[in-house]
């Protein structure tokens, strides 16, 4: 297991940073789900070469910002049950229609934050194993999205790696992860290891290698 | 004779529910949860229920004030966290309620599955997952998925915007979620609807829920808003 | 086998008087799925006592009557392809959808045609083992419903019997058919045999069980 | 830069259809039947078809006039006999085409499973007659059922009333049917639309097939009536 000193963690992106990074790895007409969090800033990066579709799994299509406080209408709602708007050309649909356009791989990414990585594409992200278990949709997500894009700091606060050989957490889903953005590192999951596919000016790729179980490669 | 299932009184409504019945609860979060039907429910005051729904409850209204009155025995659901959830939280900590999490899509599946009369499917999610674990693994085309059964209901409580006679349903934006599968999956599906019309005024292209999978209905003209109910401190009873 | 000489054919019930029985034992509110063919007839007879929602497979609910030359809308058939109507409170859905009526088991009745019916309940009125095979929704229905009527001459025009201990034809379904109404009699089939619910009165219990395999009682 | 899957060229919407291709036709019997797509196909050339629909052709217009040109190898469906469904019986009685006959309920759920992501499910349906044979059987609750397999395209062949440029689609009455559900399975899903219409008017409570499910689109405004195609003798080519 990686630790590193608290003293000795490096800066790296910010989160608006790494969600601008993800938003331009949207291609044009993509549809997306992001995940609560962390991944709902992404939506703030899209540039205007390109229209992305958001799906909130609790069944609506085409999500939009959040409402005005005036607009809020608590029958229309995400998945974080965040009053949000519906644009132009959305759509409602119950939850099963919803989870088969997850699970019948129709999602084109969704982008999830993580507690832990394998480098085999494991994911842990809904249990730390104490408190009471709950899943949502996380494991419907990592299992039928087409893409499944993590987006999270390297280390914890501890300076524990979260880019692991093997879960140590309950998992979310087995070999389902396919890129990880981190705050160092934009990193695809291959049958070998981490691909680094870009790296913070910050960061030599030795520090990346020490703050990284399991292969790491450029 | 014209078929009719509209109740005017509650207790007609939920004049069948029973000890130990299995309960699906429709809603995802605030929106499409049948609070009021819930709070019948404390009225009638039903014991050891299992409750199948997305969540556990929210504060102390709706299924969050049914767990509180401990009536339900058992919860199954894929989120049972809530900002304000203490009665589940307070009942599963002390070890008084059970819980079976299933991932949201898998419970919404076998929800309609069992309204679509299929008692088992195969699905990747959770594959490789502690929530696979003793579930059958099956190959098809060279990957692994489990199989997962039909999840049956003895009455399900729902919320609609409209209905009619009949029991043709149409909801609200994202209050449609969990109510039509629940409707299929259940032998009594129990509504509330806001507004009660005549048939010629259910659009045959646009009802969501057909009104066979209906048994009552009762309006509830102005149903309690959660968010709002919590925030002034509502409790029930 | 049974084989009377045509001859000694008794007559039995029209189909109109079959259909009115069939009628008469539809309770008020009913779901029911009315088979292609003679089946159809039943509605006519439905007494104003009682209001029955008719279910056509390719996703109608609440089918009216055949709608006058100049209303016909080829949109809107019934799943014998004929043009129909939909009454208020009807409504559309698609197949999958329309067959979670039939196989979820929320259609009370469906009343269906035979060619052969056993005394253990199965039923072949599908296929005579003869051309292009054709099944359509046939096998759902009887897997589905939550009563299967059979509405059938007890006859072949050559004298033989539909009524039998096996089927020779390819089944539908095995043990689904609830009630067998002929021209000669209302059967009910249980555990063990045609239980006789009515006769007609033209048709002594001996008649039919000359004409009927398997055990007949009263 | 916007979403719009809008076509103006046939050429251009079926410009992916390739030779051995499994292609799924929406409608049951007339309603719903994309005929102008598949004339398009036709024109096109595609051979060696397997086709996945409900019926297999009536006369000589569309599936019927596909099957003529003997562009088809294979149809999976629940009935292929039609009053004048001549093409097909031809060549099935010469033994040139092959057909897989599936009970209409599972055929349409078997499709809904492959857009759902469901590799398999178990029915009732056809247990313990021919249609059963060689299918993996599995107890439920003491009754019987049989294993059957999603049934994947590579395209849909869909026809629409309404779409807008995102592929948001409502059907007419009955023409519904197959169309959402083969919407949902195909990779590649092409739709004749009566009228395209701007995302504005497309009602969020009315969409049944979202766009989501929607890779092209082309507005035919004027679509052949099979009914009255077959009675004045149209053929096609």
């Amino acid at each position: 297991m990686i630790n590193i000193n608290s003293n000795n963690i490096l800066k790296g992106w910010d989160r608006n940073t790494i969600a601008e990074k993800i938003a331009n790895d949207l291609p044009h007409g993509a549809y997306v789900n992001l995940g609560i969090g962390m991944p709902e800033l992404v939506s703030q990066y899209i540039k205007d070469d390109r229209e992305i579709i958001y799906h909130s799994e609790n069944g609506l299509l085409g999500m939009g910002p959040s409402p005005n406080e005036n607009e809020i209408d608590y029958d229309l709602i995400n998945a974080g049950k965040k009053p949000v708007t519906i644009l132009p050309g959305g759509s409602f649909c119950h939850h099963a229609d919803s989870f088969s356009m997850i699970r019948g791989g129709h999602i084109d990414y969704c982008v999830l934050g993580a507690m832990e990585i394998s480098v085999k594409g494991d994911l842990a992200n809904w249990s730390t194993g104490k408190g009471i278990p709950a899943v949502g949709g996380a494991m419907d997500l990592v299992a039928g999205a087409k893409n499944v894009f993590v987006m999270t700091q390297h280390l914890t606060k501890e300076g524990k790696s979260k880019l692991v050989k093997e879960c140590s957490l309950p998992l979310t889903g087995a070999n389902v992860v396919s890129r990880v953005y981190s705050d160092y590192a934009v990193m695809q999951i291959t049958d070998i290891g981490f691909k680094v596919l870009q790296l913070n000016t910050n960061i030599t790729l030795d520090y990346l290698k020490s703050v990284t179980e399991g292969n790491v490669y450029q | 004779m014209q078929i009719n299932k509209v109740k005017e009184k509650m207790t007609d409504l939920l004049s069948d529910v029973f000890d130990g019945a299995t309960i699906m609860v429709g809603g995802f979060g605030e929106a499409g949860s049948p609070i009021e039907l819930l709070h019948g429910l404390i009225d009638h005051g039903a014991k050891n229920l299992t409750i199948i729904a997305n969540n556990a409850g929210n504060g102390n209204v709706g299924l969050g004030a049914l767990i509180g009155q401990k009536q339900v025995k058992k919860v199954i659901c894929s989120f049972p966290r809530s900002p304000k959830g203490i009665t589940f939280a307070d009942q599963y900590n002390k070890g008084e309620i059970e819980l079976e999490v299933v991932p949201q899509g898998t419970l919404a599946e076998r929800i309609r599955a069992a309204g679509a009369g299929i008692p088992g499917f195969y699905t990747a999610t959770a594959v490789g997952t502690p929530l696979a674990e003793g579930k059958e693994e099956k190959i098809f085309n060279g990957k692994k998925y489990i199989l997962e059964e039909a999840l049956h209901a003895d009455f399900a409580l729902i919320k609609a915007e409209v209905s009619d006679r009949y029991g043709n349903l149409v909801y609200n934006k994202t209050a449609r979620n969990f109510n039509p599968i629940m409707s299929m999956a259940a032998k009594n599906t129990l509504v509330q609807a806001k507004e009660i019309v005549q048939p010629n005024f259910t659009n045959p292209e646009h009802v969501i829920t057909p009104g066979i999978f209906v048994q009552k209905i009762i309006e509830v003209k102005e149903p309690i808003i959660e968010t709002i109910a919590i925030e002034e401190g509502l409790t029930y009873p």
